[in-house]
C-alpha cells in the first residue's frame, strides 16, 4: 500500500508558480530524501502534504486516503508527523511539557479537562520512556528556551515520534548543527523502527545518502530526476545544478 | 421635501466629525496594531484648549492652532516615551493608552470642571441659513466642508506623498517595511502625531455642537469604533465610508425611531462583525 | 498529589493566608469587609480572562460581555421572585457560556489585536443593547432592588459578614475548579497553543476546536463573578458591560503575574483595594490611579513578581 | 492574598470615637460631572447656605458636611453611598439629583436604617409605592407640579394639541406621565412623544421633526436637565422653531442655572415650576440676596431645593434637641416638620413628600439680565394633585 501518492500537485503564489506539476509515489516503509538547491520549493512541498498549505490544483491521499483538502491536524491524526525547518517548540514550556503534550496528542485523554495530566498513568510513563531513551530526563524541568539549538533539533524529532507516526516527515534536521550534532541525529533517524515511513528533506548531500534509500531532485518546482542513491550521484543534470 | 435635506445635512455633518476621529484612529490601528483607547481624549484636550484659547482671543483659527499643536505633541510625548518600549507587544500598548485615558481626562475635570460645556461657533458661521421653508445653522454646513477637505487631504497624503505611501506599506506588511531598511519609529511617531492631530481638529469642530464634557472621550472613542469595524479596520476609504454610514444611520434613525437609536448602531455593527470581521474594506487577518 | 500535599509545600504561604481572611471580619469595619468581598468577586473575573490571557495566549478585550449577561440574568430572575441562588448562578454561568459560545464563533478566527478589537466591538453590542432597550433593562437607570438570594441550609446572607464567607467559599472553588482545570490534559493543551498553534496543528490538535471551548470556559466563570457581584451590589446596569470593567481585568492579570495561578487574585487584590483606598485619600483619585496604571506597566510590564522571577531562573 | 496583611496593618483599631457632644454627621450626594454638575453645585450651594445661617451648630452639635460625587451615575451613586454609611458612620444622608441614583440606593438605605432626605431627586415611586419612613423628599416627585402644568395648559393657556419631548430617563418618563394625565384628562390630545437619549449633544434630528408639527399644534411641552436643557434650548431657537411653535416646560428647561448660557435663546419661555425667584415674598427676597452676597450668581430651584432640605432636617434636630440617635424621635419630628420657605408654606404629605405651590413663569429681560417672573400660581399642589373638571 502507498504511504503517499502525490498526483499532479501544483502551487501557486499569485504569479509565482512555486510547485509546478509534481507527481510522487512513496511506499509504505521506505526512506526517500528530497533535495535541491535553495527556493526549488521543497519546504512548499512539504507544507502542502503536511496540509498547512492546499494545493491550487493536484491531489494527495495518504495511506490510500485522499487528503488534498483535509485540515493539517485531521492528516496528523491519520498518522502523519512533521518537524519544522525552523524550531517551532514550546519555549515557555518545560522539556518534559513538550514532549507531554507531543504523546498526550493521539491519546483520548487529551479532551479531559477534569482530572489533572498527572492522574494520566500511561501519558506519564510515556513520557518518561522518551526521554530517558533519548537521555534526557535529567534535563526535564529546564524551560525549553534555556536548551541548546542542538538539543531543540533533537526535540523537534522525539516530538514527532511521541505521536507514534506511520509517516515521518523530517525537514532540513541537521540543519545548523555541529558535525558530532549531525552525525547523532542521522544515526537516531537511522536508527528508527522500519515500519516508520520517512521523507527528509535535506541540504546537505552526504546526511541524505546516508540515510535514504531514494532520491528526489527538485528543481524551480519541478521533478529533475528521481532514482536509486547511485543513479543520482551519476547524473550530469544534477551535479549541474548543484555546482551551478 | 425639506424634512429630508435637513435630516441629510445633520447627518453628514455628523458624519464628518465621526470621519476626524475614526480616521486617525484606524491609521493608529492599521500601522501599529493597537487600539488607542485615549484616542477619544486628544478629542477632549483640544476642545478644552480650544475653548480657553476662544475666550481669551474669540478667534476660532488661532484656537484650533494652539490646539492641534498642543494635541500632536501630546500625541508624539506618549508615542516616543512610552508605547515605543512595548513595540510588538500590543496588550501592554493598549493598557498604556487606558492609563492616558484617565490622566488625561481627570487632568481636564481639575482643570477645567465637570460642567459641560459648548465651544462658541466661529462668527463667520454664527447664523442660520434658510432651506426651502426650514432654517439650518450655516455651522453645519462649515463642518461638511472641513471634513470633505480634509478628506481630500488625507487621500492625497495617502496616494501622493512619500510618507504616505510608506504608511500604507506600514499597514499592509509592517515586516517588510522594517527590512527595507525606513527606521520604523520615526513613521510610528509621526503616524500617531497625525492621529493625535485629526482627533484635535475633531475636538475644535465637534466643540460648538457636540460640545465638550467629562465622558466625551469614551463616547467618541466608540463611535470611532463603530466606524472603523463597519467601514473595514486600517482603511481611510474604510473610515470615511463608515463616518457617512453611521453619521446619517445616527441621525435617521433617531428622527424615524427613536426609542431605538443607540441600538441602530450597534446592529449593522454586530452584522458586519458577523459575517466579515474586518470590515468593508478591511484585510482580514487569519 | 494528594490533598494533604495541597497544604503543604508551596501552598503554605496561600493557606497561611486564608486563615487571615477567615479572621479578617472580626479584625475590620464593614466597609473592608464590603472591600474585600469585591476582591474576591474581581479575583474570580480575572481568573476566567486569564484561561484565555494567560494560558491560550488570547487578549480578550471585551470579557465584561458575560460578566453583564450573567448579571442582567441575576437581575430579572431575582426580581420575577426566583430566590434560590444555586439555580440562578447555574443560569449566569450557563448564559455567560451560551453568550461566549455565540462571540466565539466570530472572534476566534481573528488573531492578535483583531481578536482584542472584535471582543471590545462585541461587548459594546451588548452595552449598546442593555442602553437603548428601556423596555426591558430600563436603560441606564438599571434595574434596582436585586435582594441577597437564598442558599438553603437555613443562611441569611443579608448581612455581608455571611456574604463575606459565602463569597470567599465560592471563590474557592473556583480556584481549586480552575487549578485543575488548568492541570488537566484540555490545559496543557490551551498553553501549547498559546506557545505555537503552527506546532500543536503538526500533532494532531483542532486548535480551534480547544480556543473556542477555552472561550466558553472564561464565558461561564466569568458569569458566576457576574451573577456575585449584581447580588451583592443590589444593582445591575449598562455599566456592568463598560469597556473599563474589561480593561481592569487585563491590567489585573498583568499585574499579578498572568499564567499563574494566584496571580489574577493578586492583582484583583491590589487594584480594587488601589482605587477604593486613593480615592479615600485624594480628590484626583482617578489622575493617580493612571498614573499608577502606567508606571506598573512600565516597570513590571510581566506582573508584580516578573520581577522576582527573572532573579530566579 | 497580601491584601489582607495590608489591610490588617491599616486599619487595626478604629473602632469607638470619643463620647464628647458628638459631631452629627450629614452625608451629602451629588453628581459634580455630566449633565448633571451644575445642578449638583447649587443644591450643594443652597444647603451650605442654610447651614452656615446656623453656624453648623444644632443643639450645640458640630454639624459635619461630607460630601460625594455621584457623576449622576445610579451604580456610583451606590458605591459612594456605602462609603459614607459603612466608613464614615453618617447618621443621616441628604442631596441626589438623578432619579436613577435615587431608586438604585433606594433598598441599601432602608437595610441600613439610615433616614435620606432628598433634596431633588423626583423619583415618584420613592413617596408612593415604595415609600418608606426611612425616606423623605422635599424637592418635588416627578409628576408633582407637572400635573398642574397639565390642566394650565388645557384651561388657562387653551391649548388642545400638544407634542411632547423628554429626556430618555426615570424623570424624563414620570414627568411627561404626570403632565399628560391631567392634560388628557381635561380632553387634550398628545400628538407624539419622543425621549432623546440623557446627554443628547446634538437634538438636529428631532428637532427637524418639529419642525413638521408648526402650525398643527399649539405647543412643544419639554422636559430636559442640566446641560441638555442648554443645548436643547439654544438649538430649538437656532432651528428658528422657537416663534411658531411655542414652549412650554418643566422649571429644569429654564432654571435660573441654565439661562446665562440660554440668554436670547431663552426670552419668553414660559414653564411651570416649585420655585421662581421672582417670587415676592419677604422670605424669597432675603433668600436670594444673601445668596447672591455669598455666591455672586442667582439662585435656581436647585438653589432653593438645597436650602429647604437642610432647614428641615435642622428643624427636625431642633425639635429633639440634636439626639439624631434617638431615630424614632427624630423621624416623628421631621414628619411634622412646617416653615415658610422662600418658595412659599411648605409640609409633608403622608407619604413625607412635600406640598407646595406652583409658579407658572415666564423669562424676561431686566437691564440685560434674563430671570424668571411669575405669570400665575397654583396653590396647594401635592403629588396626587387633581384639578377639579
Amino acid at each position: 500500500m502507498k504511504a503517499l501518492d502525490v498526483q499532479a500537485l501544483s502551487k501557486n503564489f499569485g504569479g509565482l508558480r512555486a510547485i509546478r506539476d509534481i507527481s510522487l509515489e512513496i511506499e509504505e516503509g521506505e526512506r526517500r530524501a528530497i533535495i535541491g538547491p535553495n527556493g526549488a520549493g521543497k519546504t512548499t512541498l512539504f507544507h502542502l502534504i503536511s496540509g498547512f498549505l492546499f494545493p491550487s490544483s493536484g491531489h494527495l491521499s495518504l495511506f490510500g486516503r485522499e487528503v488534498t483538502t483535509l485540515q493539517a491536524h485531521r492528516r496528523a491524526a491519520l498518522g502523519m508527523a512533521r518537524t519544522f525547518q525552523v524550531t517551532n517548540l514550546f519555549q515557555k514550556l518545560t522539556l518534559f511539557d513538550n514532549i507531554l503534550l507531543g504523546v498526550q496528542a493521539i491519546k483520548w485523554a487529551r479532551f479531559c479537562f477534569f482530572r489533572r495530566v498527572m492522574s494520566f498513568r500511561e501519558i506519564m510513563h510515556e513520557t518518561e520512556r522518551l526521554l530517558k531513551e533519548w537521555s534526557l530526563w535529567e534535563k526535564k524541568d529546564v524551560l525549553l528556551k534555556n536548551l541548546s539549538y542542538g538539543e531543540q533539533r533533537q526535540i523537534e524529532v522525539i516530538m514527532a515520534l511521541a505521536t507514534k507516526p506511520r509517516l515521518l516527515l523530517l525537514d532540513e534536521p541537521t540543519a545548523g548543527l555541529s558535525p558530532a550534532e549531525t552525525a547523532s541525529v542521522t544515526s537516531i533517524i537511522k536508527g528508527l523502527p522500519r515500519e516508520i515511513t520517512t521523507i527528509l528533506i535535506e541540504h546537505d548531500m552526504d546526511v541524505a545518502f546516508e540515510i535514504a534509500e531514494r532520491i528526489t531532485v527538485l528543481h524551480f518546482g519541478s521533478i529533475l530526476a528521481e532514482g536509486s542513491l547511485e543513479q543520482i550521484k551519476g547524473n550530469p543534470k544534477v551535479t549541474e545544478i548543484y555546482l551551478g | 421635501m425639506a424634512f429630508w435635506i435637513i435630516q441629510i445635512l445633520n447627518g453628514l455633518s455628523f458624519s464628518m466629525l465621526l470621519f476626524l476621529v475614526a480616521a486617525g484612529f484606524t491609521l493608529i490601528f492599521g500601522l501599529m496594531k493597537i487600539i488607542n483607547i485615549a484616542h477619544g481624549s486628544f478629542y477632549l484636550l483640544s476642545a478644552y484648549i480650544g475653548l480657553t484659547v476662544l475666550r481669551a482671543t474669540e478667534n476660532f483659527l488661532l484656537a484650533t492652532i494652539a490646539s492641534s499643536i498642543a494635541v500632536v505633541l501630546v500625541g508624539i510625548a506618549m508615542q516616543s516615551l512610552f508605547l515605543r518600549r512595548f513595540y510588538m507587544k500590543e496588550l501592554q500598548q493598549v493598557l498604556l493608552t487606558f492609563g492616558f485615558v484617565l490622566i488625561i481626562a481627570d487632568l481636564c475635570l481639575w482643570i477645567w470642571g465637570g460642567n459641560p460645556m459648548a465651544l462658541p461657533k466661529p462668527s463667520l458661521f454664527r447664523g442660520s441659513i434658510w432651506i426651502g421653508s426650514v432654517v439650518f445653522p450655516s455651522y453645519r454646513l462649515f463642518v461638511i466642508l472641513v471634513g470633505v477637505i480634509i478628506a481630500v487631504g488625507l487621500w492625497i497624503f495617502q496616494e501622493k506623498t512619500k510618507f504616505g505611501a510608506i504608511v500604507r506599506a506600514g499597514v499592509d506588511d509592517e515586516e517588510m517595511l522594517r527590512g527595507s531598511g525606513i527606521n520604523i519609529q520615526m513613521v510610528f511617531v509621526g503616524v500617531f502625531g497625525l492621529g493625535a492631530l485629526l482627533a484635535g481638529i475633531g475636538g475644535m469642530i465637534g466643540g460648538p455642537f457636540v460640545g465638550v464634557f467629562p465622558g466625551v472621550d469614551i463616547s467618541m472613542l466608540l463611535l470611532a469604533l463603530v466606524v472603523v469595524i463597519i467601514g473595514g479596520v486600517g482603511s481611510l476609504r474604510g473610515a470615511f465610508v463608515g463616518s457617512l454610514f453611521v453619521g446619517l444611520t445616527d441621525n435617521f434613525g433617531k428622527a424615524l425611531f427613536p426609542e431605538l437609536s443607540l441600538f441602530t448602531l450597534f446592529a449593522p455593527m454586530a452584522i458586519i462583525l458577523a459575517i466579515r470581521p474586518t470590515g468593508i474594506f478591511g484585510k482580514i487577518e487569519e | 498529589m494528594k490533598v494533604a500535599e495541597i497544604f503543604k509545600g508551596p501552598f503554605l504561604l496561600p493557606s497561611f493566608f486564608a486563615v487571615l481572611t477567615i479572621l479578617f471580619p472580626f479584625l475590620f469595619s464593614n466597609y473592608y469587609v464590603g472591600l474585600v468581598i469585591q476582591i474576591f468577586i474581581m479575583a474570580i473575573f480575572a481568573m476566567s480572562l486569564d484561561i484565555l490571557v494567560g494560558h491560550t495566549g488570547l487578549p480578550s478585550m471585551g470579557h465584561a460581555a458575560y460578566y453583564g449577561v450573567a448579571g442582567y440574568a441575576t437581575g430579572f430572575l431575582c426580581l420575577a421572585g426566583v430566590k434560590n441562588f444555586w439555580l440562578v448562578v447555574v443560569l449566569g454561568m450557563g448564559l455567560g457560556g451560551l453568550t461566549a459560545a455565540f462571540f466565539g464563533l466570530l472572534a476566534i478566527r481573528a488573531r492578535g489585536p483583531y481578536f482584542m478589537l472584535i471582543t471590545l466591538a462585541l461587548s459594546q453590542v451588548l452595552w449598546g443593547i442593555a442602553f437603548k432597550w428601556r423596555s426591558v433593562t430600563k436603560g441606564d437607570d438599571g434595574l434596582p432592588g436585586i435582594g441577597r438570594p437564598e442558599i438553603g441550609m437555613g443562611i441569611d446572607l443579608k448581612p455581608d459578614l455571611y456574604f463575606y464567607y459565602f463569597t470567599f467559599a465560592i471563590f474557592l472553588i473556583v480556584l481549586v475548579a480552575l487549578f485543575i482545570l488548568l492541570n488537566s490534559p484540555f490545559g496543557y493543551t490551551l498553553r501549547g497553543i498559546r506557545e505555537s498553534e503552527s506546532r500543536m496543528k503538526a500533532l494532531g490538535y483542532n486548535v480551534w476546536l480547544y480556543k473556542y471551548v477555552g472561550f466558553i470556559f472564561a464565558g461561564i466563570f466569568a458569569g458566576i463573578s457576574g451573577a456575585l457581584w449584581v447580588y451583592y451590589s443590589g444593582f445591575v446596569n449598562p455599566s456592568n458591560f463598560g469597556v473599563d470593567l474589561s480593561v481592569k481585568a487585563l491590567l489585573m492579570l498583568i499585574l499579578g503575574g498572568s499564567g499563574s495561578l494566584f496571580g489574577p487574585s493578586i492583582g484583583a487584590g491590589i487594584i480594587v483595594l488601589l482605587e477604593n483606598l486613593v480615592s479615600g485619600f485624594t480628590e484626583r483619585w482617578s489622575l493617580v490611579l493612571g498614573i499608577v496604571y502606567v508606571t506598573v506597566i512600565m516597570l513590571f510590564s510581566e506582573g508584580i513578581f516578573s520581577v522576582f522571577k527573572r532573579g530566579r531562573n | 492574598m497580601i491584601m489582607s496583611m495590608f489591610l490588617f496593618s491599616l486599619a487595626f483599631g478604629n473602632r469607638g470615637i470619643a463620647e464628647a457632644a458628638e459631631p452629627i454627621k450629614i452625608g451629602y450626594l451629588a453628581p459634580y460631572v455630566g449633565v448633571f454638575a451644575k445642578f449638583g453645585s447649587d443644591l450643594r450651594d443652597g444647603f451650605k447656605l442654610y447651614l452656615e445661617e446656623i453656624g453648623n451648630k444644632v443643639a450645640g452639635r458640630q454639624i459635619i458636611f461630607i460630601d460625594e460625587d455621584t457623576e449622576g451615575k445610579p451604580e456610583v451613586g451606590l458605591v459612594k453611598t456605602k462609603k459614607l454609611v459603612e466608613k464614615d458612620h453618617v447618621q443621616i444622608l441628604a442631596g441626589i439629583i438623578s432619579s436613577g441614583v435615587a431608586y438604585a440606593v433606594r433598598d441599601y438605605v432602608i437595610a441600613s436604617k439610615v433616614p435620606l432626605v432628598i433634596t431633588n431627586a423626583g423619583a415618584t415611586k420613592l413617596t408612593q409605592e415604595q415609600r418608606s419612613p426611612f425616606i423623605f423628599r422635599t424637592s418635588f416627585a416627578n409628576c408633582q407640579q407637572d400635573l398642574a402644568g397639565g390642566w394650565y395648559a388645557y384651561a388657562k393657556m387653551g391649548a388642545r394639541k400638544v407634542i411632547m419631548m423628554g429626556s430618555d430617563y426615570a424623570a424624563g418618563h414620570e414627568k411627561a406621565a404626570g403632565f399628560k394625565k391631567t392634560f388628557k384628562f381635561m380632553g387634550g390630545e398628545v400628538v407624539e412623544e419622543t425621549y432623546p437619549p440623557l446627554g443628547t449633544n446634538d437634538f438636529a434630528p428631532y428637532l427637524a421633526k418639529v419642525a413638521n408639527y408648526v402650525g398643527k399644534v399649539d405647543r412643544t411641552w419639554a422636559f430636559f436637565a442640566g446641560s441638555d436643557a442648554i443645548r436643547f434650548v439654544n438649538q430649538y431657537q437656532e432651528y428658528g422653531l422657537k416663534e411658531k411653535l411655542k414652549l412650554f416646560c418643566e422649571e429644569g428647561v429654564t432654571d435660573e442655572a441654565n439661562l446665562p448660557s440660554q440668554k436670547e435663546a431663552a426670552l419668553g419661555v414660559e414653564s411651570y415650576a416649585r420655585y421662581c425667584i421672582g417670587h415676592d415674598s419677604s422670605e424669597n427676597k432675603r433668600f436670594v440676596r444673601e445668596y447672591r452676597k455669598k455666591y455672586n450668581y442667582d439662585p435656581g430651584s436647585l438653589s432653593e431645593g438645597g436650602y429647604v432640605g437642610a432647614k428641615f432636617i435642622v428643624k427636625a434636630l431642633e425639635a429633639v434637641k440634636g439626639k439624631i440617635e434617638n431615630q424614632e424621635a427624630f423621624l416623628k419630628a421631621l414628619r411634622s416638620v412646617k416653615f415658610e420657605a422662600p418658595r412659599g408654606p411648605v409640609r409633608f404629605d403622608e407619604h413625607q413628600n412635600v406640598i407646595f405651590n406652583t409658579f407658572i413663569q415666564r423669562v424676561e429681560k431686566k437691564d440685560g439680565k434674563y430671570n424668571n417672573i411669575v405669570v400665575d400660581m397654583i396653590p396647594d399642589v401635592d403629588q396626587y394633585w387633581m384639578p377639579k373638571k
